[in-house]
């Protein structure tokens, strides 16, 4: 018995698809828990205490607005493209989703291990700005539509220095694909402190990067609620506007998840298994992520293009001619 | 200071009033305590000079409606409808000084705008236009303010009903 | 009111869908009780909030009372909202914007009326562009007192409303009569203001007779004691004849 | 209507022909409210836009109006103070004490030196609650409903709320008080009321400084610094009074030039004036203007003199108060500028209510400068500026 | 770089609050202690004979700025306790569908009859729940009633006060007894 199921497991496809089902349900959940988790946190960051009521210390909560937004009638504009209206909302979690395939948890908890892991997960959160647009230009609403404009702006353009930011790990390693990352890092040391300090300064890009594709503060001027009312989701109502909420979580959540692989050595660390060691940095980062969303005002559209154009592709455009010397002359990536 | 300064504007009020606009009285003597009545062609006039003085701050205008009132006994005239709009103006600064004037309208009569005095004129005007109807000639874009744009008659008119209805709402 | 409870029904197609297969019908009462709970722990508002009471309901919102705690977040767009708090005075002029955004909130939704002014108009009820009270353009599910209610009262007016959606889901609801000895109260008039007289009740007879069924017994410190006022007086000033100031000077200078 | 332009450069036109601007241009009209989460109440400005520039801006007001000045004329001296209340209900104080104080000057009433005093006090905390919730909801503004804005405005609500406790303290209500009354004052200083002020108000000076830590962060000055710039001509012609007229250079305060209450005791008052005109100098200027009132209210509390609260009789009767007739003008220093109250009295068997009570609000002239102010910024610009304006609708319609 | 500066420091803030102790009051569960003279809700009194203080002389009615007051008075009729020849409402309803707790109704009370109570009225299914009936009214003396009378507000507000030695109100009720106007002298730091 066991062996069957072992010798199944060997097969590429099943495996892939085994991890995968695993993949998405453990990160359904988890990204459930995580609203719970940002809720409360950002309440006591506020002198409040956050979900309390529902269930012990509030943790029915997310299970409470699931609940809500399944039975909520849905409604969809006379004016709305009805196929396009209904698509965006499975795409853009589809595509989140998509992009946990890749994430590397440790050397066998891994959906696909994709030789052009990074490619696949540029290509994926590229491709997210497109569900959004979808969904606002469906609408037919004007607010969704300037969310839309801004989205899609704010996406493009930081889809740039975050390809740039990539860049620096990918040189220093020699490899695109994320668990070879993360085993290099395991024998040479983290990228965010490994000479020559490019890795910090690619992090820092990077984060600023996956802040802005998921649209959080204070990069979150699509969604700008006192703007915007609530951005390319205007029109939405129940599950589809569960999706999308959905997605954004997924989205922060592998973005801390890919970070903490990329740049602070995935599963690497001792004492302690692989998979705690990665998932601990996935939550650390996500904490941070969360505390500055709610520290932070929100930038104007041009200044926030500002940041992009000025500094952080400037910034990443250094970085990489620095690391690639800096590789070369020690003899290539090890 | 401050003190002298409001009693110097005050003199400089009167002796303005008296001089150019018309109002009875000593050119230095008290103005009534309810506010020097001013002629309504004196009125943009009026304002433009205390601007040009140092009134500078448009502070408000308040329109009132007086009905017609018929005379005590029958054989009494019956005095007629009219309006009264009181200007207030503002020297800036310590020792500011309030400058208050009224001009009073007949019903069918019109008063100039100060909108091109006093931007914010502007928007009192309108308003006044729309509870109390009085027009304000001269005024580029005297649309209701408060009301719906669809709304009948002047509501801070005392002949106005105050529980005047309106379908379907109330 | 204008609007009827029974105008609004909705049933979800999900329980259709359960009903139409044999055997998964049974689930619609387990299905119900979590779509129940569900529904009533995760109130996003849609916050109406015109005026004073607006205030109090981001003192609501805030860390006082802090509506997070029962899982109530506010919303800016009405699609992802099931509870419209209507927070403040509604004018002629808003009413048709407050009726369509009500009209764009999906079902099931509710709608409470907080404070005085959306629940009757308050004082202003019979101002020309006041409407008298909400319900007369959205139907109201709960009603809370005070001017403004203070936040607690409206986490209490949302606990009300759960009890509210209990029973309605239960099938226990039935809608409160109008009782017709409290019904004259209602009457959404402030009649002795509108009337020439403000209170055309209170004749100088009547505030006579007022006036003599005052005992003595208030024992105010000493003060100059005023004239028992001059009551005929006052009652007839009253009366709006546009008598003295009508005329523009007020007849008391010049 | 045709429109005409005023001709009053450098000031945008607001009777802009949309039609004349660039035929090429693809404008977009959006609507900003009347219910929309950062009109700061039911506000509607109908927006051209080019691009994400704002081209043209129409203000809509109107949609609380509720006829207040009308009602006024059917009610009498004595019941007005708890109508009025709800004007500016983000300080009611103040609006009770310039109606009363119109009452009083009309009716000839003296008020005690300790209702003074009171009044004043009430008059600054009042004002540290009011520039407290503007501070938050202005950072909400900027900051969006799920980010550091909220932050920013659930601390400010937070210390709102201990000064709502000073005044539950005084009247039993958190806000709309009715403590006010023709002649003085309804309710007295609690025993240790004094204490609790100076608590509650040295708390909250000692959290100004993180507010503004949290506020002067790079993001918050390039979202505020050179935006919406109101020149001093353009105040000063608009109306406009207050932190507004202050923040643009004009050093104007009532409650030091035309001094009310026991202000004119006070020789010490600062009077806080910026010179830019934008958003950054309306917020410097509410900040200092926090902290001065803090430390007003500090002093005087420890300097109340005995005495009675009021000077005319107490509201026993209603249409006690009887006027001679004739027409005032009052006007005092809100958080918001100057609200004015004209009042037309009737004398005789009229003399218990107003004839025509206006009121003149600080917001509505705010508010007017939007069709200036708001061309060539961008939308989320007109969000910053029109949070900054600390617009009240509830005294702007009246 | 003032951003660094900057971030560091808003991050301190926040953190800062996160250690602090939640202002939060658990409404249901906890109940905020009121200030000693919150208004709430409305309550009619007995007097100490039991007999109802209330004697319809529509005063409250009068100025209620709301009006929400509707009172029906009898004639006078002698009391059945004492006596003397006072006068009886018949129906007293005050309306919370419109009332701004304004407090004038207990202000102009000459019988200190109608008075105030800390506990708020709780939200209602409909209109009529919010109609404080005399039933209603006379139930609310039950509950904890706030200081609020007349006669202690006629004191407060005494133009004389602190010029002479007012009398002692001789009729001063229990409940105003109970919680009297504070003394001017108190809250004095020297």
């Amino acid at each position: 018995m066991t062996d069957t199921l072992e010798e199944l497991m060997l097969n590429p496809v099943i495996r892939a698809l085994f991890w995968g089902l695993v993949m998405v349900t453990a990160v359904m959940t988890v990204t459930a828990w995580t609203t719970w988790f940002e809720r409360k946190f950002a309440g006591r960051m506020q002198s409040r205490m956050g979900p309390t009521l529902v269930g012990p210390a509030g943790l029915l909560q997310p299970l409470a607005d699931a609940a809500k937004l399944l039975q909520k009638e849905d409604l969809i504009p006379d004016s709305a493209d009805r196929f396009l209206f209904n698509l965006a909302p499975i795409l853009t979690v589809g595509f989140a989703l998509g992009v946990a395939a890749v994430v590397p948890f440790t050397p066998d908890i891994l959906a696909a291990d994709l030789d052009v892991g990074v490619l696949w997960l540029l290509a994926l959160s590229g491709l997210m700005v497109f569900p959004t647009w979808l969904g606002s230009w469906a609408s037919n609403n004007k607010y969704s539509l300037i969310s839309a404009m801004r989205a899609v702006a704010q996406g493009i353009s930081y889809e740039v220095p975050m390809v740039l930011a990539i860049m620096v790990p990918v040189i220093m390693t020699g490899t695109l694909s994320l668990s070879d990352i993360v085993a290099d890092q395991v024998k040479n040391g983290w990228l965010i402190y490994r000479m020559p300090f490019t890795g910090f300064f690619a992090f820092l890009v990077f984060f600023l990067a996956g802040l802005a594709e998921a649209n959080r503060i204070p990069f979150d001027i699509p969604e700008a609620e006192s703007e915007l009312v609530a951005g390319p989701t205007t029109e939405y109502t129940g599950m589809k506007f569960g999706l999308f909420y959905m997605a954004e979580y997924i989205h922060t959540l592998l973005s801390s998840a890919i970070c903490a692989a990329v740049f602070f050595g995935g599963w690497d660390g001792p004492f302690a298994p692989g998979l705690h060691w990665m998932l601990a940095k996935s939550v650390l980062l996500f904490v941070f992520l969360t505390w500055v969303r709610w520290s932070f005002l929100r930038f104007r559209s041009d200044q926030l293009m500002d940041i992009c154009w000025k500094y952080a592709v400037p910034a990443t455009l250094a970085l990489i001619p620095i690391t690639a010397l800096y590789t070369v002359w020690h003899g290539g990536a090890r | 200071m401050s003190e002298s300064e409001n009693n110097t504007r005050e003199l400089a009020f009167r002796r303005l009033l008296r001089a150019q606009f018309g109002v009875e009285g000593e050119p230095e003597a008290p103005l009534p305590d309810d506010g020097p009545l001013v002629a309504r062609e004196h009125h943009k006039a009026l304002a433009k000079a205390l601007q040009a003085a140092g009134w500078r701050l448009y502070v408000t205008c308040a329109a009132t409606h007086f009905p017609a009132v018929p005379g005590k006994k029958p054989t009494d005239a019956t005095t007629p409808e009219c309006f009264e709009v009181a200007t207030v103006l503002r020297s800036v600064g310590p020792g500011t000084h309030v400058a208050r004037w009224r001009v009073k309208l007949a019903a069918d009569e019109t008063i100039d705008s100060l909108v091109r005095v006093f931007v914010g004129a502007d928007w009192q005007e309108r308003e006044q236009f729309d509870l109390v109807g009085v027009i304000f000639a001269g005024h580029p874009d005297l649309r209701r303010l408060m009301m719906p744009e669809d709304w009948v008659g002047h509501p801070l008119r005392r002949d106005y009903a105050i529980d005047t209805p309106h379908a379907p709402w109330r | 009111m204008a609007v009827n409870e029974s105008d609004r029904s909705f049933d979800h197609p999900l329980y259709e869908t359960l009903e139409r297969f044999p055997g998964l019908d049974l689930a619609t009462t387990a299905v119900d009780k979590v779509l129940t709970w569900g529904a009533n722990n995760s109130q996003w508002i849609f916050p109406m909030a015109t005026s004073c009471c607006g205030i109090e309901f981001m003192a609501a919102a805030a860390s006082l009372v802090d509506l997070d705690r029962m899982g109530s977040i506010t919303r800016g767009s009405p699609r992802q909202s099931d509870l419209m708090v209507v927070a403040g005075t509604i004018t002629v002029k808003m009413a048709p914007r407050v009726k369509r955004l009500w009209d764009q909130m999906p079902e099931p939704k509710w709608c409470i009326a907080m404070g005085s002014c959306a629940i009757s108009g308050d004082f202003y009820r019979d101002i020309y562009s006041v409407i008298p009270g909400i319900d007369v353009a959205i139907p109201v599910d709960v009603y809370i007192p005070g001017c403004p209610p203070n936040p607690e009262q409206l986490m209490a007016g949302m606990l009300r409303l759960q009890e509210k959606v209990n029973l309605k889901r239960a099938g226990l609801w039935s809608p409160p009569e109008t009782r017709p000895e409290t019904g004259k109260t209602i009457e959404p008039a402030i009649k002795r203001l509108l009337q020439a007289g403000r209170d055309e009740r209170i004749t100088a007879a009547q505030l006579d007779q007022a006036m003599s069924l005052m005992l003595p017994a208030v024992d105010l410190p000493p003060r100059p004691e005023p004239e028992p006022e001059p009551t005929a007086e006052a009652d007839a000033g009253t009366t709006e004849a546009p008598a003295a100031p009508a005329t523009p000077d007020g007849g008391h200078h010049e | 209507m045709t429109p005409v332009a005023l001709a009053r450069a450098p000031w945008p036109d607001p009777y802009l022909n949309v039609d004349d601007y660039d035929p090429e241009a693809d404008l977009m009209v959006i609507n900003l409210g009347p219910q929309h989460p950062s009109t700061h109440g039911v506000f509607r400005v109908v927006l051209y836009l080019d691009g994400e520039i704002i081209i043209k801006a129409i203000p809509h007001p109107g949609y609380l109006h509720r006829g207040v000045e009308k009602l006024c004329e059917k009610l009498t001296y004595a019941q007005i103070t708890p109508i009025v209340d709800k004007n500016d209900y983000v300080a009611p104080m103040l609006n009770e004490q310039a109606v009363n104080m119109a009452f009083e000057k009309m009716l000839g009433v003296e008020v005690p030196l300790r209702a003074r005093y009171m009044r004043t006090i009430l008059a600054e905390i009042q004002r540290v609650a009011s520039h407290l919730l503007w501070l938050g909801t202005f950072a909400m503004d900027l900051g969006g409903a799920l980010g550091g804005g909220t932050s920013v405005f659930m601390y400010c609500f937070r210390e709102r709320e201990s000064i709502l406790n000073l005044f539950e303290d005084l009247t039993g209500c958190r806000f709309h008080y009715n403590t006010h009354t023709v002649g003085g004052q309804r309710h007295d200083i609690p025993a240790g009321w004094a204490a609790k002020v100076h608590q509650t108000l040295e708390a909250i000076s000692q959290r100004i400084p993180e507010y503004e830590t949290m506020l002067e962060h790079p993001i918050f000055v390039r979202r505020t610094k050179g935006v919406g710039v109101i020149d001093a001509d353009l105040a000063l012609e608009l109306g406009l009074t207050g932190p507004l007229l202050r923040a643009s250079g004009v050093d104007h305060d009532l409650r030091r030039d035309a001094p009310y209450h026991i202000y004119d005791q006070l020789k010490d008052l600062a009077v806080a004036v910026e010179s830019e005109g934008d958003c950054m100098a309306r917020y410097k200027v509410r900040v200092k203007e926090l902290r001065e009132s803090i430390r007003i209210a500090r002093m005087l509390i420890d300097n109340v003199p005995e005495g009675p609260i009021s000077g005319g009789r107490p509201i026993k009767q209603p249409g006690q108060f009887k006027a001679k007739g004739g027409q005032v003008y009052v006007g005092i220093e809100t958080p918001r500028g100057e609200l004015g109250t004209y009042l037309i009295a009737g004398g005789g068997k009229m003399g218990d209510t107003p004839y025509r009570l206006k009121i003149r609000p600080p917001s509505l002239h705010a508010l007017a400068c939007v069709p200036y102010v708001f061309p060539g910024h961008s939308l989320s610009d007109a969000v910053a500026i029109l949070g900054s304006l600390d617009p009240i609708m509830g005294e702007v319609d009246r | 770089m003032g951003y660094i500066d900057a971030t560091f420091k808003t991050f301190g803030i926040t953190l800062k609050n996160l250690f602090r102790k939640p202002t939060t009051i658990e409404y249901p569960a906890v109940r905020r202690e009121r200030a000693e003279r919150i208004r709430a809700s409305f309550a009619l009194v007995h007097d100490a004979n039991g007999e109802e203080k209330c004697i319809g002389c529509k005063f409250c009615e009068w100025i209620c700025p709301s009006q929400v007051i509707s009172i029906e008075a009898t004639p006078k009729r002698e009391s059945p306790v004492t006596g003397k020849k006072r006068g009886y409402a018949s129906d007293f309803t005050l309306n919370l569908q419109a009332c701004i707790i304004c407090e004038l109704c207990i202000q102009v009370c000459p019988e200190d009859a109608i008075i105030m109570t800390r506990e708020q009225e709780q939200p209602g299914f409909c209109r009529e729940d919010l109609v404080l009936t005399m039933d209603k009214l006379y139930a609310n003396e039950k509950k904890t009633l706030a200081w609020h009378t007349g006669a202690a507000l006629m004191e407060m507000q005494n133009p004389q006060r602190g010029q002479e030695k007012p009398a002692a109100p001789a009729a001063a009720t229990p409940a105003a007894a109970a919680t009297a106007a504070p003394a001017p002298t108190e809250d004095k730091p020297a």
